[in-house]
Protein backbone atom coordinates (compact mmCIF):
# COMPACT_ATOMS: atom_id res chain seq x y z
CA UNK A 1 0.00 0.00 0.00
CA UNK A 2 1.33 3.36 -0.93
CA UNK A 3 0.03 6.27 0.37
CA UNK A 4 1.45 9.49 0.17
CA UNK A 5 0.16 13.43 1.09
CA UNK A 6 2.39 15.57 -0.65
CA UNK A 7 2.15 19.74 -2.65
CA UNK A 8 3.20 18.39 -5.83
CA UNK A 9 1.29 17.11 -8.67
CA UNK A 10 0.84 12.96 -9.18
CA UNK A 11 2.31 11.31 -12.28
CA UNK A 12 -0.96 8.78 -13.04
CA UNK A 13 0.99 6.50 -15.18
CA UNK A 14 4.10 6.16 -12.88
CA UNK A 15 1.86 5.07 -10.60
CA UNK A 16 0.26 2.38 -12.77
CA UNK A 17 2.86 1.04 -13.33
CA UNK A 18 4.70 1.41 -9.73
CA UNK A 19 1.31 -0.79 -9.00
CA UNK A 20 1.68 -3.42 -11.75
CA UNK A 21 5.76 -3.81 -11.85
CA UNK A 22 6.39 -7.38 -13.62
CA UNK A 23 3.32 -8.74 -11.89
CA UNK A 24 1.16 -10.71 -14.57
CA UNK A 25 -1.84 -11.70 -12.01
CA UNK A 26 -3.44 -8.84 -12.05
CA UNK A 27 -7.12 -8.77 -13.44
CA UNK A 28 -8.22 -5.30 -13.22
CA UNK A 29 -7.02 -1.71 -12.39
CA UNK A 30 -9.36 0.90 -11.43
CA UNK A 31 -8.32 4.36 -10.67
CA UNK A 32 -9.93 7.57 -9.93
CA UNK A 33 -8.59 10.87 -9.90
CA UNK A 34 -10.53 13.76 -8.58
CA UNK A 35 -10.09 17.36 -9.86
CA UNK A 36 -10.52 20.91 -9.10
CA UNK A 37 -13.46 21.99 -10.99
CA UNK A 38 -13.93 25.66 -12.57
CA UNK A 39 -17.39 25.71 -11.01
CA UNK A 40 -18.82 24.46 -7.88
CA UNK A 41 -22.16 25.76 -6.11
CA UNK A 42 -22.83 28.03 -9.16
CA UNK A 43 -19.67 29.96 -8.67
CA UNK A 44 -16.68 30.29 -11.13
CA UNK A 45 -13.00 29.48 -8.85
CA UNK A 46 -10.27 30.90 -9.09
CA UNK A 47 -8.01 29.01 -6.70
CA UNK A 48 -8.48 25.88 -3.93
CA UNK A 49 -6.25 26.29 -1.23
CA UNK A 50 -6.26 22.74 0.45
CA UNK A 51 -5.53 22.84 4.71
CA UNK A 52 -4.62 19.20 5.91
CA UNK A 53 -3.16 18.15 9.73
CA UNK A 54 -0.01 16.79 8.62
CA UNK A 55 0.20 14.53 12.25
CA UNK A 56 -3.03 12.57 10.99
CA UNK A 57 -3.12 12.98 7.41
CA UNK A 58 -1.30 9.70 6.17
CA UNK A 59 -2.06 7.95 8.81
CA UNK A 60 -6.03 8.32 8.60
CA UNK A 61 -5.44 7.97 4.36
CA UNK A 62 -3.45 4.01 5.15
CA UNK A 63 -6.39 3.20 8.14
CA UNK A 64 -8.96 3.57 4.98
CA UNK A 65 -6.81 1.67 2.87
CA UNK A 66 -6.47 -1.01 5.65
CA UNK A 67 -9.99 -1.08 5.95
CA UNK A 68 -10.48 -1.22 2.14
CA UNK A 69 -7.98 -3.83 2.08
CA UNK A 70 -9.64 -6.34 5.00
CA UNK A 71 -12.83 -5.84 2.55
CA UNK A 72 -11.88 -6.54 -0.69
CA UNK A 73 -9.21 -9.01 -2.01
CA UNK A 74 -6.69 -6.44 -3.47
CA UNK A 75 -3.36 -7.08 -4.75
CA UNK A 76 -2.67 -3.27 -4.54
CA UNK A 77 -3.32 -0.12 -3.41
CA UNK A 78 -2.16 3.85 -3.75
CA UNK A 79 -3.74 6.99 -2.17
CA UNK A 80 -2.19 9.90 -3.11
CA UNK A 81 -3.91 13.35 -1.66
CA UNK A 82 -2.60 16.60 -2.68
CA UNK A 83 -2.43 19.85 -0.26
CA UNK A 84 -1.80 23.56 -0.59
CA UNK A 85 -2.74 26.07 -3.29
CA UNK A 86 -4.52 24.65 -6.39
CA UNK A 87 -5.78 25.72 -9.80
CA UNK A 88 -9.45 24.83 -11.82
CA UNK A 89 -8.21 21.55 -13.90
CA UNK A 90 -5.47 20.45 -11.10
CA UNK A 91 -5.55 16.89 -9.70
CA UNK A 92 -6.41 16.63 -5.59
CA UNK A 93 -6.82 13.17 -5.30
CA UNK A 94 -5.78 9.64 -6.91
CA UNK A 95 -6.92 5.82 -5.73
CA UNK A 96 -5.97 3.30 -7.67
CA UNK A 97 -6.94 -0.25 -6.73
CA UNK A 98 -5.54 -3.71 -8.37
CA UNK A 99 -7.36 -6.83 -8.09
CA UNK A 100 -7.87 -10.53 -9.68
CA UNK A 101 -11.44 -8.91 -10.18
CA UNK A 102 -13.14 -6.16 -11.83
CA UNK A 103 -15.68 -5.54 -9.16
CA UNK A 104 -13.49 -5.77 -5.56
CA UNK A 105 -10.89 -3.16 -7.97
CA UNK A 106 -14.63 -0.85 -8.24
CA UNK A 107 -16.14 -1.06 -5.16
CA UNK A 108 -12.83 -0.53 -3.13
CA UNK A 109 -11.87 2.57 -4.91
CA UNK A 110 -15.15 3.62 -4.51
CA UNK A 111 -15.64 3.08 -0.75
CA UNK A 112 -12.05 4.42 -0.21
CA UNK A 113 -13.30 8.34 -2.55
CA UNK A 114 -16.44 8.16 -0.29
CA UNK A 115 -14.17 6.94 2.90
CA UNK A 116 -12.08 10.17 2.41
CA UNK A 117 -14.67 12.62 2.08
CA UNK A 118 -15.63 12.75 5.32
CA UNK A 119 -12.89 10.98 7.14
CA UNK A 120 -9.16 12.75 5.66
CA UNK A 121 -8.25 15.65 8.20
CA UNK A 122 -8.25 17.82 5.17
CA UNK A 123 -10.36 21.41 4.19
CA UNK A 124 -10.96 22.96 1.27
CA UNK A 125 -11.40 27.09 0.95
CA UNK A 126 -12.39 28.09 -2.02
CA UNK A 127 -11.49 31.69 -4.00
CA UNK A 128 -14.07 32.89 -6.33
CA UNK A 129 -14.35 36.48 -7.36
CA UNK A 130 -17.35 37.35 -4.74
CA UNK A 131 -14.53 36.33 -1.76
CA UNK A 132 -13.13 33.18 -0.27
CA UNK A 133 -15.40 30.76 1.57
CA UNK A 134 -14.26 27.15 2.93
CA UNK A 135 -16.72 24.30 1.47
CA UNK A 136 -19.14 23.01 3.54
CA UNK A 137 -19.32 19.56 4.46
CA UNK A 138 -22.23 17.41 2.79
CA UNK A 139 -24.82 15.62 4.25
CA UNK A 140 -24.62 13.36 1.13
CA UNK A 141 -21.47 12.88 1.84
CA UNK A 142 -21.78 11.02 4.82
CA UNK A 143 -25.09 8.97 3.62
CA UNK A 144 -22.52 7.71 0.78
CA UNK A 145 -19.82 6.54 3.36
CA UNK A 146 -22.54 5.11 5.55
CA UNK A 147 -24.13 3.18 2.71
CA UNK A 148 -21.00 0.60 3.21
CA UNK A 149 -21.76 -0.20 6.90
CA UNK B 1 -1.98 20.96 26.98
CA UNK B 2 -1.28 21.75 23.25
CA UNK B 3 -4.47 22.57 21.12
CA UNK B 4 -4.51 22.85 17.17
CA UNK B 5 -7.06 24.93 15.26
CA UNK B 6 -7.86 23.99 11.65
CA UNK B 7 -9.72 25.80 8.88
CA UNK B 8 -12.62 27.62 9.88
CA UNK B 9 -12.11 27.19 13.26
CA UNK B 10 -8.12 28.09 13.60
CA UNK B 11 -9.57 31.63 11.20
CA UNK B 12 -12.17 32.48 13.95
CA UNK B 13 -9.54 31.76 16.47
CA UNK B 14 -6.80 33.84 15.17
CA UNK B 15 -3.90 31.06 15.59
CA UNK B 16 -3.00 27.77 14.23
CA UNK B 17 -2.07 26.83 17.96
CA UNK B 18 -1.56 27.65 21.62
CA UNK B 19 -0.82 25.85 24.64
CA UNK B 20 -2.92 26.02 27.96
CA UNK B 21 -3.05 24.85 30.99
CA UNK B 22 -6.03 22.55 31.71
CA UNK B 23 -8.55 23.92 34.26
CA UNK B 24 -8.75 21.48 37.10
CA UNK B 25 -12.41 20.06 37.09
CA UNK B 26 -12.23 20.19 32.98
CA UNK B 27 -12.10 16.56 32.17
CA UNK B 28 -13.88 16.33 28.38
CA UNK B 29 -13.30 17.83 24.97
CA UNK B 30 -17.02 19.47 25.54
CA UNK B 31 -15.96 20.80 28.90
CA UNK B 32 -12.19 22.28 26.99
CA UNK B 33 -14.96 23.45 24.40
CA UNK B 34 -16.65 25.40 26.95
CA UNK B 35 -13.52 26.68 29.05
CA UNK B 36 -12.15 27.92 25.62
CA UNK B 37 -15.47 29.66 24.81
CA UNK B 38 -14.60 32.03 28.03
CA UNK B 39 -11.74 33.17 26.68
CA UNK B 40 -13.41 35.45 23.74
CA UNK B 41 -15.56 36.11 21.10
CA UNK B 42 -13.50 34.82 18.37
CA UNK B 43 -13.62 31.85 20.52
CA UNK B 44 -17.22 31.81 21.01
CA UNK B 45 -17.63 32.53 17.19
CA UNK B 46 -15.40 29.29 16.14
CA UNK B 47 -17.55 26.97 18.29
CA UNK B 48 -21.05 28.69 17.81
CA UNK B 49 -22.24 25.37 15.87
CA UNK B 50 -21.50 22.89 18.08
CA UNK B 51 -22.71 19.99 15.38
CA UNK B 52 -19.87 21.33 12.87
CA UNK B 53 -16.74 21.11 15.27
CA UNK B 54 -15.02 17.89 15.30
CA UNK B 55 -12.01 16.78 17.58
CA UNK B 56 -9.02 14.51 17.87
CA UNK B 57 -6.92 13.96 20.79
CA UNK B 58 -3.43 12.89 20.42
CA UNK B 59 -3.83 11.99 16.30
CA UNK B 60 -7.36 9.90 17.44
CA UNK B 61 -10.94 11.07 15.93
CA UNK B 62 -13.00 10.99 19.50
CA UNK B 63 -16.14 12.65 20.66
CA UNK B 64 -17.04 15.56 22.48
CA UNK B 65 -17.77 13.20 26.10
CA UNK B 66 -13.97 11.99 25.25
CA UNK B 67 -12.00 12.09 28.46
CA UNK B 68 -8.78 14.12 28.88
CA UNK B 69 -6.04 15.07 30.60
CA UNK B 70 -3.63 18.51 30.90
CA UNK B 71 -0.75 15.82 28.77
CA UNK B 72 -3.31 15.80 25.83
CA UNK B 73 -2.53 17.54 22.59
CA UNK B 74 -6.04 18.51 21.14
CA UNK B 75 -6.57 19.28 17.49
CA UNK B 76 -10.02 21.18 17.00
CA UNK B 77 -11.40 21.45 13.33
CA UNK B 78 -14.92 21.62 11.45
CA UNK B 79 -15.88 18.67 9.70
CA UNK B 80 -13.28 17.22 6.89
CA UNK B 81 -13.89 18.01 3.15
CA UNK B 82 -11.27 16.26 1.73
CA UNK B 83 -11.16 13.71 -1.30
CA UNK C 1 -16.64 9.51 -27.33
CA UNK C 2 -13.73 7.69 -28.16
CA UNK C 3 -14.51 3.98 -28.90
CA UNK C 4 -11.47 1.76 -30.62
CA UNK C 5 -11.01 -2.20 -31.24
CA UNK C 6 -7.49 -2.26 -32.05
CA UNK C 7 -4.52 -4.88 -31.77
CA UNK C 8 -2.08 -2.84 -30.91
CA UNK C 9 -1.46 -1.75 -27.08
CA UNK C 10 -2.99 1.57 -25.50
CA UNK C 11 -1.44 4.55 -23.38
CA UNK C 12 -3.55 5.24 -20.83
CA UNK C 13 -1.79 8.20 -19.36
CA UNK C 14 -2.24 9.53 -23.45
CA UNK C 15 -6.17 8.50 -23.53
CA UNK C 16 -6.78 10.52 -20.07
CA UNK C 17 -5.12 13.51 -21.05
CA UNK C 18 -6.91 13.24 -24.33
CA UNK C 19 -10.15 13.62 -22.65
CA UNK C 20 -9.29 16.01 -20.29
CA UNK C 21 -7.71 18.03 -22.74
CA UNK C 22 -7.62 22.07 -21.16
CA UNK C 23 -10.76 21.51 -19.72
CA UNK C 24 -11.39 22.59 -15.93
CA UNK C 25 -14.88 21.63 -15.73
CA UNK C 26 -13.86 17.74 -14.78
CA UNK C 27 -14.08 16.87 -11.50
CA UNK C 28 -13.84 12.85 -11.75
CA UNK C 29 -11.87 10.30 -13.72
CA UNK C 30 -12.46 7.04 -13.10
CA UNK C 31 -10.54 4.51 -15.36
CA UNK C 32 -10.68 0.56 -15.62
CA UNK C 33 -8.00 -1.74 -16.97
CA UNK C 34 -8.70 -5.24 -17.60
CA UNK C 35 -5.46 -7.12 -18.05
CA UNK C 36 -4.92 -10.81 -18.93
CA UNK C 37 -3.80 -12.74 -16.04
CA UNK C 38 -0.91 -15.41 -15.83
CA UNK C 39 -3.82 -17.97 -14.08
CA UNK C 40 -7.57 -18.47 -15.10
CA UNK C 41 -9.75 -21.71 -13.18
CA UNK C 42 -6.64 -22.56 -11.96
CA UNK C 43 -4.90 -23.13 -15.15
CA UNK C 44 -1.49 -20.99 -16.20
CA UNK C 45 -2.06 -19.40 -19.14
CA UNK C 46 0.06 -19.11 -21.40
CA UNK C 47 -1.46 -17.19 -24.69
CA UNK C 48 -4.59 -15.58 -25.16
CA UNK C 49 -6.28 -15.19 -28.72
CA UNK C 50 -9.08 -12.39 -28.40
CA UNK C 51 -11.33 -12.93 -31.55
CA UNK C 52 -13.45 -10.66 -33.22
CA UNK C 53 -16.54 -10.26 -34.78
CA UNK C 54 -14.85 -6.62 -37.00
CA UNK C 55 -18.17 -5.53 -38.62
CA UNK C 56 -20.13 -4.94 -35.55
CA UNK C 57 -17.02 -4.64 -32.74
CA UNK C 58 -17.05 -1.20 -33.02
CA UNK C 59 -21.11 -0.44 -33.21
CA UNK C 60 -21.55 -2.76 -30.14
CA UNK C 61 -18.93 -0.61 -28.28
CA UNK C 62 -20.49 2.63 -29.00
CA UNK C 63 -23.96 1.38 -28.55
CA UNK C 64 -23.07 0.34 -24.67
CA UNK C 65 -21.28 4.03 -24.74
CA UNK C 66 -24.09 5.56 -25.87
CA UNK C 67 -26.31 3.97 -23.09
CA UNK C 68 -23.82 5.35 -20.57
CA UNK C 69 -24.45 8.57 -21.94
CA UNK C 70 -27.99 8.55 -21.43
CA UNK C 71 -28.00 6.90 -17.95
CA UNK C 72 -24.99 9.51 -16.60
CA UNK C 73 -24.03 13.08 -16.97
CA UNK C 74 -20.99 12.17 -18.98
CA UNK C 75 -17.90 14.63 -19.90
CA UNK C 76 -16.39 12.26 -22.07
CA UNK C 77 -15.92 8.55 -22.66
CA UNK C 78 -13.45 6.34 -24.07
CA UNK C 79 -13.50 2.53 -24.73
CA UNK C 80 -10.75 0.15 -26.31
CA UNK C 81 -10.76 -2.53 -26.65
CA UNK C 82 -7.92 -5.21 -27.62
CA UNK C 83 -7.86 -8.54 -30.10
CA UNK C 84 -5.16 -10.79 -31.55
CA UNK C 85 -2.46 -12.64 -29.58
CA UNK C 86 -2.10 -11.49 -25.80
CA UNK C 87 -0.30 -12.57 -23.28
CA UNK C 88 -0.03 -12.85 -19.32
CA UNK C 89 0.25 -8.98 -17.74
CA UNK C 90 -1.03 -7.43 -21.00
CA UNK C 91 -4.00 -5.02 -21.15
CA UNK C 92 -7.35 -6.14 -22.73
CA UNK C 93 -9.54 -3.48 -22.32
CA UNK C 94 -9.82 0.60 -20.95
CA UNK C 95 -12.71 2.20 -20.19
CA UNK C 96 -12.13 5.95 -18.64
CA UNK C 97 -15.06 7.88 -17.80
CA UNK C 98 -15.54 11.74 -16.80
CA UNK C 99 -17.85 13.77 -15.31
CA UNK C 100 -18.48 16.52 -13.25
CA UNK C 101 -19.38 13.95 -10.13
CA UNK C 102 -17.26 10.82 -8.85
CA UNK C 103 -20.49 8.79 -8.25
CA UNK C 104 -21.38 9.28 -12.21
CA UNK C 105 -17.89 8.18 -13.47
CA UNK C 106 -17.66 5.15 -10.99
CA UNK C 107 -20.98 3.94 -12.03
CA UNK C 108 -20.70 4.55 -15.68
CA UNK C 109 -17.25 2.89 -16.07
CA UNK C 110 -18.54 -0.35 -13.92
CA UNK C 111 -21.99 -0.55 -16.07
CA UNK C 112 -19.95 0.02 -19.22
CA UNK C 113 -17.82 -3.08 -17.89
CA UNK C 114 -20.51 -5.22 -17.29
CA UNK C 115 -21.91 -4.54 -20.84
CA UNK C 116 -18.92 -5.19 -22.24
CA UNK C 117 -18.65 -8.52 -21.07
CA UNK C 118 -21.88 -10.07 -22.39
CA UNK C 119 -22.39 -7.94 -25.24
CA UNK C 120 -19.35 -7.05 -27.02
CA UNK C 121 -18.58 -9.50 -29.84
CA UNK C 122 -14.94 -11.00 -28.41
CA UNK C 123 -14.00 -14.55 -27.80
CA UNK C 124 -11.21 -15.56 -25.87
CA UNK C 125 -8.83 -18.78 -25.99
CA UNK C 126 -6.83 -19.56 -23.76
CA UNK C 127 -3.86 -21.48 -24.14
CA UNK C 128 -2.70 -23.69 -20.98
CA UNK C 129 0.08 -26.28 -20.43
CA UNK C 130 -3.16 -28.39 -20.93
CA UNK C 131 -4.01 -27.60 -24.33
CA UNK C 132 -5.90 -24.76 -25.69
CA UNK C 133 -9.96 -23.59 -24.83
CA UNK C 134 -12.63 -21.16 -25.12
CA UNK C 135 -13.62 -19.54 -22.26
CA UNK C 136 -16.61 -20.08 -21.55
CA UNK C 137 -19.44 -17.45 -20.15
CA UNK C 138 -20.22 -16.68 -16.99
CA UNK C 139 -23.75 -16.82 -15.39
CA UNK C 140 -22.40 -14.40 -12.84
CA UNK C 141 -21.67 -11.93 -15.87
CA UNK C 142 -25.05 -12.10 -16.82
CA UNK C 143 -26.19 -11.69 -13.04
CA UNK C 144 -23.97 -7.95 -13.14
CA UNK C 145 -25.78 -6.57 -16.40
CA UNK C 146 -29.14 -7.05 -15.35
CA UNK C 147 -28.48 -5.43 -11.45
CA UNK C 148 -28.59 -2.50 -14.27
CA UNK C 149 -32.17 -3.11 -15.06
CA UNK D 1 -26.62 -15.60 -47.75
CA UNK D 2 -23.44 -15.41 -46.30
CA UNK D 3 -22.76 -17.05 -43.28
CA UNK D 4 -19.95 -15.79 -40.50
CA UNK D 5 -19.23 -18.15 -37.93
CA UNK D 6 -17.09 -17.41 -34.62
CA UNK D 7 -14.91 -18.89 -32.17
CA UNK D 8 -15.71 -22.66 -30.87
CA UNK D 9 -18.43 -22.36 -33.67
CA UNK D 10 -15.76 -21.46 -36.16
CA UNK D 11 -13.57 -24.27 -35.44
CA UNK D 12 -16.04 -27.24 -35.38
CA UNK D 13 -17.00 -26.15 -38.96
CA UNK D 14 -14.04 -25.34 -40.00
CA UNK D 15 -14.83 -22.71 -42.08
CA UNK D 16 -15.22 -18.66 -41.25
CA UNK D 17 -17.73 -17.82 -43.49
CA UNK D 18 -19.85 -19.70 -46.48
CA UNK D 19 -22.48 -18.75 -48.97
CA UNK D 20 -25.88 -20.91 -48.89
CA UNK D 21 -28.86 -21.11 -50.68
CA UNK D 22 -31.87 -20.40 -48.04
CA UNK D 23 -34.08 -23.70 -48.74
CA UNK D 24 -37.93 -22.68 -49.60
CA UNK D 25 -39.87 -22.74 -45.99
CA UNK D 26 -36.76 -21.99 -44.05
CA UNK D 27 -37.72 -18.14 -42.98
CA UNK D 28 -36.09 -18.09 -39.12
CA UNK D 29 -32.53 -18.54 -37.57
CA UNK D 30 -33.71 -21.73 -35.92
CA UNK D 31 -35.18 -23.01 -38.87
CA UNK D 32 -31.90 -21.93 -40.77
CA UNK D 33 -29.92 -23.55 -38.00
CA UNK D 34 -31.71 -27.06 -38.09
CA UNK D 35 -30.85 -26.98 -41.64
CA UNK D 36 -27.68 -26.39 -41.55
CA UNK D 37 -27.63 -29.48 -39.19
CA UNK D 38 -28.45 -31.69 -42.02
CA UNK D 39 -25.23 -31.03 -43.66
CA UNK D 40 -22.51 -32.83 -41.23
CA UNK D 41 -21.50 -33.93 -37.98
CA UNK D 42 -19.41 -31.01 -37.74
CA UNK D 43 -22.70 -28.58 -37.75
CA UNK D 44 -24.14 -30.90 -35.41
CA UNK D 45 -21.37 -30.57 -33.05
CA UNK D 46 -21.44 -26.74 -33.57
CA UNK D 47 -25.14 -26.00 -32.99
CA UNK D 48 -25.30 -29.07 -30.06
CA UNK D 49 -25.93 -26.55 -27.04
CA UNK D 50 -28.77 -24.84 -28.47
CA UNK D 51 -28.48 -22.24 -25.44
CA UNK D 52 -24.73 -21.55 -26.57
CA UNK D 53 -25.48 -19.98 -29.53
CA UNK D 54 -26.01 -16.29 -30.74
CA UNK D 55 -26.79 -15.52 -33.66
CA UNK D 56 -26.55 -11.60 -35.38
CA UNK D 57 -28.37 -10.62 -38.46
CA UNK D 58 -27.30 -7.76 -40.48
CA UNK D 59 -24.66 -7.14 -37.84
CA UNK D 60 -27.90 -6.53 -35.10
CA UNK D 61 -28.54 -9.09 -32.50
CA UNK D 62 -31.48 -11.42 -32.34
CA UNK D 63 -33.18 -14.50 -31.34
CA UNK D 64 -33.81 -17.62 -32.53
CA UNK D 65 -37.08 -16.88 -34.35
CA UNK D 66 -35.95 -13.81 -35.94
CA UNK D 67 -37.18 -13.69 -39.59
CA UNK D 68 -34.72 -13.84 -42.33
CA UNK D 69 -34.75 -13.71 -46.11
CA UNK D 70 -31.71 -15.18 -48.66
CA UNK D 71 -30.68 -11.42 -49.00
CA UNK D 72 -29.38 -11.13 -44.62
CA UNK D 73 -25.69 -11.60 -43.88
CA UNK D 74 -25.48 -13.86 -40.73
CA UNK D 75 -23.71 -14.09 -38.34
CA UNK D 76 -23.86 -17.47 -35.79
CA UNK D 77 -21.06 -17.68 -32.69
CA UNK D 78 -21.12 -18.49 -28.78
CA UNK D 79 -22.01 -16.43 -25.85
CA UNK D 80 -19.20 -13.22 -25.89
CA UNK D 81 -16.19 -13.42 -23.46
CA UNK D 82 -14.70 -10.06 -24.04
CA UNK D 83 -14.09 -7.39 -21.23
Amino acid sequence: MRISVQAEDFDIAAEIKNLRANRTDIGAIATFTGLVRDIHGGKTIKKMTLEHFPAMAEKELAKIGDQAKKRWPLEGLTIIHRYGALYPGDNIVLVITTSHHREAAFDAAEFIMDWLKTDAPFWKKEQTAEGNHWVSAKAEDDAKKDRWN
Amino acid sequence: MNIFYFALIREHIGTSSEEIDLPTGIDTVSGLISHLETKGDNYKAAFEHSDLIRVAVNNEYVGLDHKISNADEIAIFPPMTGG
